[in-house]
C-alpha cells in the first residue's frame, strides 16, 4: 500500500510534477496529511513531497510582501499583526516550525473543527495567491482561491503591508491544534478589512462589519450576520456568538487607534 | 543515611531520563502480528448478521476473533464482591455503546489488519438509546440494559445503595434552614500518555506470556484466566512499568482478546490502541448527578442530610456498583452528620462504560459536599473555616456506616490552611482539636449520636 | 467588562485501600550471598513510585543502604499477589507487605549473625549494612558476611515473606449501610484553597493559585509525595474548569477525538502551587504512612467553584466550569429560592419523583 | 534514503511517507520517542532534526533524508547524564516516564537556544509537551535549575518550591 512519491528539488520541478493536479496528494509541512496517513484515512497512489522544493521565503519589495508556500509559521511570527500574532497563536512551537503557510491555507475543514487559522489574516490583508494546476499558473484573491482550491498548488502569497492590523482570538490556555474563534483586522488609509476564522467552514470576510467600521459597537453586532457559527468540541455556537462581537470591536478599536 | 523520609531519586529514574525504560509497546518479539478491532458504529443495536469469511480469507490475516471464540464470554470483574457479570468480552447479540468491540483481527501488519476489519460484514438493527440519567426512570425511557435502566443487585437484591442513620425527619423538623443544591460532574478521559496496549506470546510449553500495561498484574491474571477457563499458572503477566494509568488501566481492556488471537494464530500478537480509541472508546470517569438537602441550624450545625445520587455507569456495570458504595460511605465528607438518608443508583446509559479513576466515587462527593458547605456558610453568613471546624470529624465521632473515627485530622489541616491563608479564627475555633467532643463542640444533637453503637 | 478575583476553600477526607477492605498484597525477599537484597512484589509502578517507596521501606526495615536493594515487580511468576495499584493502596497496603517481609528476613539475618557472633539475636541491631551489638557498635559483622555464612556455613536461604490483608467489611444491613467492621484502612485528610480570576466578558476562569494541605501520615519520600500532590492538583484543575468527554452532556455529540480537541491541562494551565505536608503518623501504615495519591485531585473543584462565586457572585455547580457556563450563569443571575425554611439554590430537584419517594419538603 | 542517527549513518528501507516515528521505533528499534497520539498533539515523539525539536509522527521520513536526527540516546546515557537529565532525576521531574525523553529533548533545545530560567518562559516553551503525572512543577523546576547549573550532586535532595513539612499532632 505504498504511494508513488515524487520529491521535486525546485519550484519549477514542483510545478511540472503537479501538472493539472489530478490524483496527486501534496505534502507540505505534513502536520495535516500525516495525521490522515497515520490513521489510514488516506492511501494516496501518487504523492508529492515539497520539503526539498525550496519555496520557503519572506520577500519584501516596497510595500509588498511575497511569502513562499513552504514558509513555516515560525518564520511569520515576527511579521506585523494580524499575520504575525495569528501564526504565533497556532498550536505550539514545534507545530509552528513544521506547519507551512501554503498547507494552512489549503487545510481541509475537518468534520469537527475549524482549521486553517491563517485564512483570517490573509483575507483581511486582501492577499493574493499564486497557484498552479489545470490551466496553468494564475493569481487569485484569497477568497476566490479558497472557493476553488481543489486541484491547485499554492506557489506563493502576496499582500501589501497594512498601515495598522490587529488579531484577537478566544484564548483558553492549553495545547491546541485548533483556534476556536479568531478575528483579524487591517486598515490601509481609511479602508477597513475584517475577517474571522472559527466562524464557519473556512475563513470568512466580515463584509457587514466592514461597512459599519466607523462604529465599532454597531459593526460588532453586524458581524454576526456574516458568520455561521457551529457547535464543536471546543465551543458551542452560542458561546461563539456571545463572544464574537467583543473580538470584532476590540480589533476595530485597535486598528483605528494604531497607525 | 535513613532511607525513609529521604528524597531518594526514583528507583527507575535513570531509565526514565535516558529513555531506556521499557514499556509494553517497546517490547520486540520475533514474528509479532498486529491487531485491529471491529467496533460498533452505532450507539445501541441488535447485531443481526456478522460474516468474517472475507476477512479470514485475506492474505496476511492470521486470526479473526469473535464472541464465539471466547470460552467464558461474560466474567464479572468484581464477582468476588457479589457483583454479577453483564458485559461480554466481545459483543454477541447486541451492542450498547459506540465503539464496543465486536471482533479482533490479527495480521502481518496494521494495514492488513485494518483492511480485514473493513472486510467484515456486519448488520445492525438500531434501537433507541438512553443518554440522560435523569430520564432513566421515566416510563417511556429507552431500555439501555438487560437488567433494566439501573443496577438491581446490591445486597438483598436491592436496586439502590442506601444509608440510613439517626432520625432524618426529626432533623428536618429541628432545622432552622433546609439548604438544597444540585451538583453534576462530567465524564473525563484518563489520558495516560501511554495508550492501552498488550502483547501476547504463546510459549513452546503451552503457556502464554502477556506483556501488559495493567495497573494490577494479578487482577488481570485472574480476569484472563477466568475468560480463557485455564489455571493461573498457564499465564505469565509481564508488566509493572506503566506509562500512566489513573484508574483506566485497572480495566483488563486488551489482554484477554489479544490472548485469544495469539492462541488462534499461534503467533505473538500486539494490540495497541490509537489515541482516538483512547478518547472515543476507552472507559471514562463517570458523570455523577448529586442532589443534597441539608438540615442546618442558624449557628452552622448540620443536623441531617438527605441525598440522592445518580451515577452514570454507561453501558455496563464494570466497577460502578463498587464506586457508588464507596461514594455512599463518604457522602458526609470530612464532617460529622448524625442523621442521614442517602439513596444512590447506578444508572445504565448507552455511552462508553465508565470505570475507576483517581478518587473513584469520592471525587464527585468531595466537589458536591465542599461546594454545598460553602453555600451553607454563605447563606448563614458564617465563616467557611469555622463551619468546617464546627462540624469536622473528631475522635469517636461515627461515620455514615457507624464506624468510629480513631484519628481524624480535619481540624489540623484546616488550622494549617488558615495559617497559610492568614485567616484569623475566633478563639473557640483556633483552639479546636481532633480530640473527642466536649463543651460547645458537643451539642445535644451529637450526644445521642456518640452513644449510638460504633465499631 | 472586567476581571474579578475570588477565593474558596475545601477540606476533604479519603480512605486508604479498597472500600470494604479484603484486598491483599504480598511480598517476598531473598538475600544474596553478598548481603544484597532482592525484593519481589506484585505492585505495578504507574508513575506513583511504588518501586522507590517499597525499596526505601525495605532498606529502612532491614538496616541496609537503599542501593543494596533490587526491586522486581516485573511479572506474576516471580512476584506474589498484589491486588493492584489503585485505591491509594500501593504505599499503605503493599508497603505493609514488604515491610513485614523485610522484618521477617531481618530476624533471620540476626539469628545467623547471633550464631556467628555468639550473641543473642535480641541484643543485635542492623545499621548501614552492619550487624552490631547493641551498646557495643565496634562489635559488628557485615550483613554480607552473615549472608555468606548462611549460604556456605549453615546451608540456609535468607528469605522473608510478608502479607497484608485487612478483613473484608460486610454490609450487614443493606437498609442502613451498616458494616461488620472498618471498611477501609487509614483515612487521609486534606484542605485546598483556590484563587481564581474570572473574565466576565469571555467567561474564562483562570486558576491562579492552589494552596494545599495534606496529612500524609509519613512522607516516605517527600519528593514523590509532592509529585502526587502537584500532579493531582492539576488534574483537579482540569476537572474544575477544563475537561469534559461529552461537551454537551447528556448529548453524545462532539466528543473530542484528539489531544487538540480535548482540554487537558498543559504547562500553560499551571497555577502557582503552595504545598503544606503534615506528618501525622497513622497507627497501621508502614512508618505511619497513609495513601494520598487519589485524593490529590478531590479538593480543587469545590474550592474553585466557591472561588468563582466569590469572584462574580453566581454559583456554577456543574463541572467543568466552562466559559460558557460562567456566561450563562451571569445572564441568569439566579438567586436561591426561599420557601419557608427551605433555601433551594438550584433548579427544581429533578429526580425526586422517580427515585425514592423521598419527600424533599417535609 | 538514509539519516544520520545520533552520529552514525543508517539506511532507511521503509516507504518514503512512513512517519519518522515509525521508522525510528519499528525499523530501527529506537524506542525512546514514544507513540502517544500519532496526531501531533502530545509531544512524546519529539526528537531533534538538525538540532531543532520536531514531531516525528508528523514527519514523513523522506522529508528528513540525509538529516541529522538526535534522540535522547544521542544526548547522554546512564553513565554520562547531561545536566538536563541529571536535573530531571534530581528534581523528581519524571513520574511514569513516558513523556520524559521528549520533554528532555525539548528542554535541551530550549536551553541550547539560551532559553531563560524564568518559570513562565519555560512553561510557554514546553506547552506542546503534555505530562499527566507531575502537574509540570517539577519539570519546570528541573529545567530552570539546569539553566543556571551544569552539575548536580545527586545525593543532595532539595524540596519542591513552596513546600513546608509540619510535625504531626494538633497544629
Amino acid at each position: 500500500m505504498s504511494a508513488d512519491v515524487m520529491i521535486p528539488y525546485t519550484t519549477e520541478a514542483a510545478i511540472e510534477t503537479y501538472g493539472d493536479g489530478a490524483d496527486i496528494t501534496v505534502i507540505a509541512g505534513g502536520t495535516i496529511v500525516m495525521q490522515l496517513l497515520n490513521y489510514r484515512r488516506m492511501a494516496p497512489e501518487r504523492a508529492m513531497l515539497l520539503s526539498k522544493a525550496g519555496m520557503s521565503y519572506v520577500n519584501r519589495e516596497g510595500p509588498t510582501y511575497t511569502i513562499g508556500a513552504m514558509t513555516p509559521l515560525s518564520d511569520l511570527i515576527g511579521l506585523a499583526a494580524p499575520l504575525g500574532p495569528c501564526a504565533a497563536n497556532v498550536a505550539d512551537h514545534e507545530i509552528q516550525y513544521q506547519a507551512t503557510i501554503g498547507g494552512n491555507l489549503c487545510a481541509p475543514t475537518p468534520p469537527e473543527h475549524p482549521s486553517g487559522d491563517l485564512q483570517g489574516p490573509l483575507i483581511a490583508l486582501r492577499a493574493t495567491v499564486r497557484s498552479t494546476g489545470k490551466g496553468g499558473i494564475r493569481r487569485d484573491g484569497v477568497e476566490d482561491f479558497l472557493a476553488n482550491k481543489a486541484g491547485r498548488l499554492v506557489l506563493d502569497i502576496s499582500f501589501d503591508a497594512p498601515q495598522a492590523g490587529a488579531f484577537r482570538a478566544l484564548n483558553r490556555p492549553h495545547t491546541r491544534q485548533f483556534t476556536a474563534l479568531a478575528v483579524s483586522g487591517v486598515r490601509s488609509g481609511d479602508k477597513i478589512s475584517l475577517a474571522a476564522t472559527g466562524a464557519g467552514p473556512t475563513g470568512i470576510r466580515l463584509a457587514s462589519a466592514e461597512a459599519l467600521a466607523a462604529d465599532p459597537a454597531a459593526a460588532a453586532e453586524a458581524a454576526l450576520n456574516d458568520v455561521a457559527m457551529r457547535d464543536d468540541s471546543l465551543a458551542s455556537a452560542w458561546y461563539r456568538e456571545r463572544t464574537f462581537p467583543t473580538l470584532v470591536s476590540a480589533v476595530l478599536i485597535e486598528i483605528q487607534e494604531g497607525s | 543515611m535513613k532511607a525513609v523520609g529521604a528524597r531518594m531519586p526514583r528507583y527507575d529514574g535513570v531509565g526514565h531520563v535516558t529513555g531506556q525504560t521499557q514499556y509494553v509497546d517497546d517490547v520486540r518479539v520475533h514474528g509479532m502480528l498486529s491487531a485491529k478491532a471491529l467496533r460498533s458504529t452505532v450507539h445501541h443495536a441488535a447485531i443481526t448478521n456478522i460474516d468474517t469469511s472475507k476477512a479470514e480469507a485475506m492474505p496476511g490475516v492470521k486470526a479473526v476473533i469473535t464472541s464465539k471464540d471466547v470460552p467464558l464470554l461474560e466474567y464479572g470483574h468484581l464477582s468476588g464482591l457479589g457483583i454479577p457479570a453483564d458485559e461480554p468480552l466481545l459483543a454477541k447479540d447486541d451492542v450498547r455503546y459506540l465503539g464496543q468491540p465486536i471482533a479482533l483481527v490479527a495480521a502481518e501488519d496494521e494495514d492488513t489488519a485494518q483492511a480485514a476489519v473493513n472486510a467484515i460484514e456486519i448488520e445492525f438493527e438500531e434501537r433507541p438509546a438512553l443518554w440522560d440519567v435523569r430520564k432513566a426512570f421515566d416510563a417511556d425511557a429507552p431500555r439501555s440494559h438487560h437488567w433494566g435502566n439501573w443496577y438491581t443487585h446490591f445486597e438483598d437484591e436491592m436496586d439502590r445503595r442506601q444509608i440510613r442513620k439517626g432520625n432524618i425527619e426529626q432533623a428536618f423538623e429541628d432545622a432552622d434552614r433546609l439548604v438544597s443544591g444540585v451538583y453534576r460532574t462530567s465524564a473525563i478521559e484518563h489520558v495516560p500518555l501511554e495508550p492501552q496496549v498488550s502483547l501476547v506470546t504463546p510459549e513452546p510449553d503451552g503457556r502464554l506470556t502477556i506483556y501488559s500495561c495493567t495497573q494490577a498484574l494479578y487482577f488481570s491474571l485472574a480476569v484472563v484466566a477466568a475468560h480463557l477457563e485455564i489455571p493461573m499458572n498457564r499465564i505469565k503477566i509481564v508488566g509493572g512499568t506503566v506509562g500512566g494509568g489513573f484508574g483506566g488501566k485497572v480495566d483488563t481492556a486488551t489482554e484477554t482478546i489479544t490472548a485469544l488471537a495469539a492462541m488462534k494464530a499461534n503467533r505473538p500478537v500486539k494490540w495497541r490502541w490509537t489515541r482516538e480509541e483512547e478518547f472515543l472508546v476507552s472507559s471514562t470517569r463517570a458523570p455523577w448527578h448529586m442532589e443534597i438537602i441539608d438540615a442546618v441550624t442558624n449557628d452552622g450545625w448540620i443536623l441531617g442530610r438527605k441525598m440522592l445520587t445518580l451515577h452514570d455507569s454507561g453501558a455496563y456495570a464494570r466497577f460502578s456498583p463498587y464506586g457508588l458504595t464507596k461514594h455512599s460511605f463518604h457522602h458526609t465528607g470530612a464532617y460529622t452528620i448524625p442523621n442521614l438518608h442517602f439513596d444512590g443508583y447506578v444508572v445504565f446509559t448507552n455511552r462508553t462504560p465508565s470505570t475507576a479513576m483517581r478518587g473513584f466515587g469520592v471525587t464527585s462527593i468531595s466537589f458536591a459536599v465542599e461546594t454545598h458547605m460553602n453555600r451553607i456558610a454563605d447563606i448563614l453568613g458564617i465563616d467557611p473555616y469555622e463551619i468546617r471546624l464546627k462540624n469536622a470529624n473528631r475522635i469517636n465521632d461515627t461515620s455514615p456506616n457507624r464506624i468510629r473515627y480513631t484519628d481524624p485530622s480535619t481540624v489540623d489541616v484546616i488550622h494549617a490552611m488558615s495559617n497559610a491563608t492568614g485567616v484569623e479564627l475566633a478563639p473557640a475555633y483556633a483552639g479546636a482539636t481532633r480530640q473527642p467532643r466536649e463543651g460547645d463542640m458537643l451539642p445535644d444533637h451529637l450526644v445521642s449520636q456518640l452513644k449510638t453503637e460504633g465499631h | 467588562m472586567a476581571k474579578h478575583r475570588g477565593y474558596g476553600i475545601s477540606s476533604i477526607e479519603y480512605p486508604t485501600g479498597m472500600n470494604q477492605n479484603g484486598d491483599p498484597s504480598q511480598a517476598w525477599i531473598k538475600i544474596k550471598p553478598d548481603g544484597r537484597v532482592d525484593v519481589f512484589s506484585g505492585t505495578a509502578d504507574i508513575g506513583n513510585g511504588a518501586k522507590t517507596i517499597q525499596s526505601q521501606i525495605v532498606a529502612e526495615a532491614i538496616g541496609v543502604p537503599y542501593d543494596w536493594v533490587t526491586f522486581d515487580n516485573s511479572n506474576t511468576d516471580s512476584s506474589p499477589l498484589c491486588t493492584g495499584t489503585f485505591a491509594s493502596r500501593a504505599t499503605f497496603v503493599a508497603g505493609n507487605a514488604v515491610l513485614k517481609a523485610a522484618l521477617d528476613v531481618r530476624q533471620k539475618i540476626l539469628e545467623i549473625a547471633g550464631k556467628e557472633m555468639e550473641v543473642s539475636p535480641k541484643d543485635l541491631d542492623i545499621v548501614d549494612g552492619e550487624v552490631r551489638v547493641k551498646g557495643a557498635p565496634d562489635k559488628n559483622l557485615s550483613v554480607a558476611d552473615v549472608a555468606g555464612a548462611a549460604t556456605w556455613t549453615y546451608g540456609e536461604l535468607l528469605t522473608g515473606t510478608g502479607a497484608q490483608l485487612n478483613e473484608f467489611a460486610d454490609i450487614v444491613n443493606a437498609e442502613t449501610g451498616e458494616v461488620s467492621g472498618p471498611p477501609h484502612a487509614a483515612i487521609s485528610y486534606a484542605a485546598c484553597a483556590a484563587e481564581v480570576e474570572v473574565d466576565d466578558v469571555t467567561g474564562n476562569v483562570q486558576v491562579l493559585r492552589l494552596i494545599q494541605v495534606y496529612d500524609v501520615g509519613r512522607a516516605i519520600n517527600p519528593s514523590l509525595v509532592e509529585g502526587q500532590i502537584e500532579g493531582g492538583a492539576l488534574m483537579g484543575l482540569g476537572l474544575g474548569v477544563l475537561e469534559n468527554s461529552y461537551p454537551y452532556y447528556p448529548s453524545v455529540k462532539h466528543r473530542g477525538a484528539s489531544i487538540g480537541s480535548y482540554y487537558m491541562p498543559s504547562s500553560e494551565d499551571m497555577p502557582e502551587y503552595e504545598t503544606i505536608i503534615i506528618e501525622n503518623p497513622s497507627a497501621d501504615g508502614p512508618y505511619g504512612a497513609k495513601g494520598i495519591g487519589e485524593m490529590a485531585n478531590n479538593g480543587q473543584p469545590g474550592a474553585i467553584a466557591t472561588a468563582v462565586h466569590d469572584a462574580i457572585g453566581v454559583w456554577v455547580t456543574e463541572l467543568p466550569i466552562t466559559p460558557e457556563l460562567v456566561l450563562r450563569a451571569l445572564e441568569a443571575k439566579a438567586e436561591p429560592r426561599i420557601e419557608g425554611k427551605l433555601v433551594a439554590f438550584d433548579d427544581e430537584l429533578s429526580v425526586n419523583a422517580v427515585a425514592t419517594g423521598i419527600t424533599w419538603n417535609p | 534514503m538514509n539519516i544520520r542517527l545520533n552520529g552514525g549513518t543508517v539506511d532507511i528501507k521503509s516507504p518514503p511517507l512512513t512517519s519518522l516515528l515509525t521508522v525510528l521505533r519499528e525499523e530501527l528499534n529506537v524506542t525512546s520517542p514514544k507513540r502517544g497520539c500519532d496526531q501531533g498533539g502530545c509531544g512524546a515523539c519529539t526528537v531533534l532534526v538538525d538540532g531543532t525539536p520536531q514531531r516525528t509522527c508528523l514527519t514523513p521520513v523522506a522529508a528528513v533524508d540525509g538529516a541529522e536526527i538526535t534522540t535522547i540516546e544521542g544526548l547522554g546515557d546512564s553513565e554520562n547524564l547531561t545536566a538536563v537529565q541529571q536535573s530531571f532525576l534530581h528534581h523528581g521531574a519524571a513520574q511514569c516516564g513516558f513523556c520524559t525523553p521528549s520533554m528532555i529533548i525539548a528542554a535541551t533545545a530550549y536551553l541550547d537556544g539560551d532559553g531563560s530560567a524564568e518559570p513562565e518562559a519555560i512553561q510557554e516553551a514546553l506547552k506542546g509537551h503534555l505530562c499527566r503525572c507531575t502537574g509540570y512543577q517539577k519539570i519546570i523546576s528541573a529545567v530552570s535549575a539546569a539553566a543556571t547549573k551544569s552539575e548536580f550532586d545527586l545525593t543532595s535532595m532539595t524540596a519542591s518550591p513552596n513546600t513546608v513539612i509540619l510535625p504531626g499532632g494538633d497544629t
